[in-house]
């Protein structure tokens, strides 16, 4: 089979792939203290990502988060850069400059993925304002979290492009938890969704774990944003299975049965599933998951074999110019 | 070349660099019906699209002149009041200061955030803000206090076309204040560069923004007493013109710095450990700072005022450090 | 007719007349130059203000906005500390230090006028939540303006207070402009009260110039405040006769004829043309509004006579204990 | 009285003032799973109602606590990291800092504000902030910045007994670090009184937070040539104990001020400002300024770490300092 759909649905998969045995190996790695800092991985939220971002185009842009990995990764950016940031090395995607919460490849339309809670959401209306201002027919999109509704960047952008009717996707990824906190104790409505009647705006509630599902969702959005029909809240119900975060405070939070329930709903191996029910062969499935994993391994490989920044580098990318560098520096 | 405000310098200056580059747009709060008079005929040249009425929502419009500014337009943002900045702090801090760097220089933020200091005129301690001084302690913001007309179009239009996101502050009592202002369209004035306002020989007094006309009236004052004072004037504050300030200072061997903001913290305080740090040698007395009172400003007329810094206390101030000289000298 | 409900309506009458009258006066002594700073007034939205704060009892809490002039007067404080304050007058309710955009009495619950817009909807979430913890069954009330909605620190106050189910009234004045920008320019639904929903938020919108109205509404939400039920938003559709303000830059803003189509709806008159077809002498209420005309005149000149705050007095109340006096100053 | 972290004086601090004063209470965001372990048994000991976890939003809980404070509360707000006072600079600047003032004293808000400098340890720039200075421009905020666990309990419990606002800054490099911590519920250290925290008459070594540890090692290593350094430790920046840093200068004649903030307009350049305007005729050199360089923290440990003041850099611009008096005396 090599009809378009199918090599899209074998990209899909390829891309969740890539995320999950990324985020596998980032963990491991990290505990061997080999990434320094603290890291938020996206296993579990595959289908969100990859499901989202196959429905843009390469040249659309798309707004993260401090669980960043998996963005840059389902929007098409090349892994050796992202690795290599992850340890701090000159080769990374930032230089070594942004680490863990902050894998961005603008190359691909990445435009950032920010640590602090909601605030991709004004940047990425400020994306889709550029984009209508130059009648590119780009959109925006943004990724968010649950616990990022709650926060008044996300008000103030939402409200933004609705009032300006901006080509701007907004997707919560909701899953269910903002690091210990459970959603339903900090949002006062059943789904995220309902936030987008304060604008006006339309939304879409889809399951999470199915990617299909997703890029259906966020390809209605995609098409009403391109056409000048204004922004979309389209709410992913999901799930991260790590703790919210390794080497940031301890968090003691015991989910119970909740993580076996929701692997069994993996969004992985759901579609692989789907895809051989649907006359895909496992093993040509088998060969893209052995390619993902040379792959991560080709990535970590360059990451250790990089150097590591100079010291002068610190001084590069405040501004423009570099910044003068100082005596107890350059002594 | 004609007499014009510092107001009808900003609105030149913007409306030039519109004409120029149609990446450059602007937005704020009641921008269209142009509270100042910055903005007058800019929906009739431009129109709505590239003049926006914003919701007031300052942390969403600036984040948004961040995100307009990635993908290649150059935004104007026109915060009206700088005490307005406060709830926009998360946007201008976390992503409009750190965006460049966080992303190993992928990204680029062009844009100018403008907002005006509006103090002295019984406003209270919610309006009155003087506070370029707290944008300076993070790196990655350019930061500029015009003190006259002149100065605010030529630095505004360097800042439109600068490739770093730049901090505009306008000293409200310099509002009314005139100056010929040139023509041609390329007049910039680059930011990073200060200025010597008066020559001297006696004391140097580095002043900020609407603290520049009261040191040129001490300045005047203290002629008369056969007391010569130089006044300096940073023009911008980031990137700072150290080296002006240091030569300054090295040759009158005397320095008081005038900042209208708290003097905790103030960018007058920056400047007085520069100078105590670097210019010592050549230090004939300590470094004095003119700052307003580390109060807020309160309505009441009659207690506002007393608070700010004034000719007569900057020329105190000189009294004293050439006092300090005199008798070492006797 | 001495019964209860008469009493309350001749007392909605008084506030509503006191601040018009007061509002009046203010204006014409600003033009005058004896008022410094800026103006923002409230007439034309009396009913809004009086009807929401009789609701209340003295003891609960009340926060208001820059146009803070009415409130205050509305939750039942004395003129003289008010007008002496707009003079800047020592003994003017803030010692001359707040000034026209922030006239408020703490004894009479009057908890603050702050003129950053938006910000007093935390504080009055906060008030609520001490309400919450000291058990002592008040209720805090924040009045803010269409515009204010757009702020994050709607968002946020209003979602804190529905999560934790706080004893909160908000008010969402809508008096159809943000100093020149019309709500529709900038609210992206037809009513501001349906972003209630984003909080799971129960809503009321009710007629602003219906001063009984206007009680009735906030007296379910108050009701529901009182009993543990949690907050509500309630809008009342009313309007600003005068410019945003005076000497605040300058708006040029031509609202048309519709300055005039709400005069005829003016708060004042059809509450008085409702008493009198009630049964109230008409005798009665003019006598009220000449009592009201000497307590203003009577303000005024306690305004006058009054002192000017001392030069040291600017250093007090920015901690409980006074600040230092710099030399500057005591030279 | 046992041996105890920094983290741990928090939390007894906490604990003791919430069991004595029923009006104190903490909120924060996830504060009963207890992130960073300052609220160990809370939930136990005082329940959901005075233990409670926010929504992320900063502005509205840290609002909230201000309107809690102003109906007779005293609410601990757990803001965790300083960079997240960002979004909350709103409710920070204008209401809580302003509203005593601007309501002529009606109001009281007796609050703290807690938050941690989370540097050093490749969190990039978006996390790394130490932004103190911001908040002493504005009149209003008192600021603590300890440096060691007995510092940090008794102001901890000072501070929430205080009527006004109260910034407490939690330097995380200090974290681990231990010391004897008084069991006395009253054991209290008053807010603006500062400590020399080594004796020494050659030089004057102000240092901020997690500077301190820092300046001590130094002022060991500064023994070993024979220099004598005193260390001293504001302990609080707002207010600040200024006699103490003065008496010191004039003693030493020498001043070196660290701070882990980058230097630009930072508590460090207030101090250095101060000392050159009051302790001019004491100095026998420059005042010097160790700080973090005015550029973002990077993520890449292989170039975070140089960026701060470390005991080598103290050691160095001490040593710089004596010269210049050895090469004068000779
Ligand atoms: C403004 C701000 N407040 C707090 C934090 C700390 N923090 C980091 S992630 C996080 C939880 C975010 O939850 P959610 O938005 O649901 O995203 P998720 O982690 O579940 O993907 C918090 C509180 C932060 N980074 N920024
Ligand atoms: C944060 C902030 N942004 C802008 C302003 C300037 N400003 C003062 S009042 C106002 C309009 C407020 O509109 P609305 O909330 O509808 O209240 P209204 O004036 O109509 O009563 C604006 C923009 C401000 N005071 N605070
Ligand atoms: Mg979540
Ligand atoms: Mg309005």
């Amino acid at each position: 089979m090599t009809d378009g759909q199918n090599d899209r649905s074998l990209e899909k998969y390829r891309r969740m792939q890539r995320i999950r045995q990324f985020e596998d190996l980032a963990e491991a790695i990290h505990a061997q203290g080999e990434i320094p800092g603290s890291l938020h991985t996206y296993a579990g939220q595959e289908a969100s990502g990859v499901g989202a971002c196959m429905a843009l185009n390469d040249t659309d842009y798309m707004v993260g988060t401090h669980r960043s990995h998996g963005h840059p990764i389902a929007k098409g950016a090349k892994l050796r850069p992202l690795m290599a940031e992850l340890l701090g090395k000159a080769t990374g995607i930032c230089k070594g400059k942004g680490g863990s919460m902050h894998l961005s490849d603008f190359s691909v339309g990445s435009l950032g993925e920010t640590s602090i809670v909601g605030s991709g959401v004004p940047v990425a209306a400020g994306a889709a304002l550029g984009s209508k201002l130059q009648g590119n027919g780009r959109v925006a999109l943004c990724f968010f979290g649950d616990g990022a509704t709650n926060e008044g960047a996300f008000h103030e952008g939402m409200n933004l492009a609705a009032v300006w009717a901006l080509p701007a996707i907004f997707v919560c990824e909701n899953n269910g938890y903002a690091v210990s906190t459970p959603a339903s104790a900090t949002v006062p409505v059943k789904d995220v969704a309902e936030r987008a009647k304060a604008y006006g705006m339309p939304s879409i509630i889809v399951d999470g774990q199915d990617v299909d599902a997703v890029e259906a969702a966020v390809s209605e959005a995609v098409e009403r944003a391109r056409t000048g029909g204004g922004p979309t809240l389209v709410e992913t119900k999901t799930y991260r299975y790590a703790d919210h975060a390794v080497n940031m405070g301890r968090i003691l939070l015991d989910r119970g049965g909740e993580v076996d329930e929701w692997r069994k709903r993996d969004p992985l191996t759901l579609y692989r599933a789907k895809l051989i029910a649907g006359g895909t062969a496992a093993t040509l499935l088998d060969a893209i998951e052995r390619e993902v994993a040379d792959e991560v391994a080709d990535a970590l490989q360059f990451a250790r074999d990089s150097a590591w920044p100079e010291q002068a580098e610190a001084f590069d990318d405040v501004f423009v110019d570099r910044l003068p560098i100082p005596d107890f520096i350059t002594a | 070349m004609a007499k014009a405000t510092f107001l009808e310098a900003i609105r030149q200056a913007q409306y030039e660099e519109m004409s120029r580059d149609e990446r450059v747009f602007i937005m704020g709060e009641d921008i269209i019906c142009n509270v100042f008079g910055t903005t007058t005929g800019f929906v009739d040249a431009f129109g709505t699209e590239r003049v926006r009425d914003t919701p007031i929502s300052e942390n969403g419009f600036i984040g948004a002149a961040g995100g307009a500014a990635m993908v290649g337009m150059r935004p104007i943002v026109d915060a009206t009041i700088s005490s307005f900045l406060y709830p926009a702090m998360d946007q201008i801090m976390s992503i409009i200061a750190k965006s460049r760097y966080i992303y190993g220089g992928q990204a680029r933020l062009p844009l100018v955030i403008r907002s005006c200091l509006f103090y002295g005129n019984s406003n209270a301690a919610q309006h009155s803000d003087r506070n370029y001084s707290m944008f300076m302690n993070v790196p990655g913001l350019k930061i500029m206090v015009p003190s006259n007309a002149y100065d605010m179009k030529g630095m505004l239009k360097a800042a439109v076309r600068d490739d770093d996101p730049v901090l505009c502050f306008e000293d409200s009592t310099c509002w009314m204040s005139k100056a010929d202002l040139p023509d041609d369209p390329d007049f910039l004035i680059p930011l990073g560069k200060g200025d010597i306002k008066r020559e001297g020989s006696d004391v140097s007094i580095i002043a900020i923004g609407g603290a520049v006309p009261l040191a040129l009236k001490a300045a005047n004052d203290l002629a008369g007493d056969g007391i010569s004072a130089e006044v300096v004037d940073p023009r911008s504050l980031v990137p700072l013109d150290k080296e002006l300030i240091l030569r300054s200072v090295r040759k009158t061997g005397r320095a008081i710095t005038v900042d209208p903001a708290h003097q905790t913290c103030s960018a007058g305080s920056e400047i007085a450990a520069l100078i105590a740090e670097r210019a010592f040698d050549a230090l004939r007395g300590p470094v004095l700072r003119v700052a307003t009172a580390d109060t807020h400003l309160p309505f009441s007329p009659a207690i506002e005022k007393a608070l700010y810094p004034s000719p007569e206390r900057i020329a105190a101030s000189a009294r004293q450090l050439v006092g300090v000289r005199q008798s070492e000298n006797a």
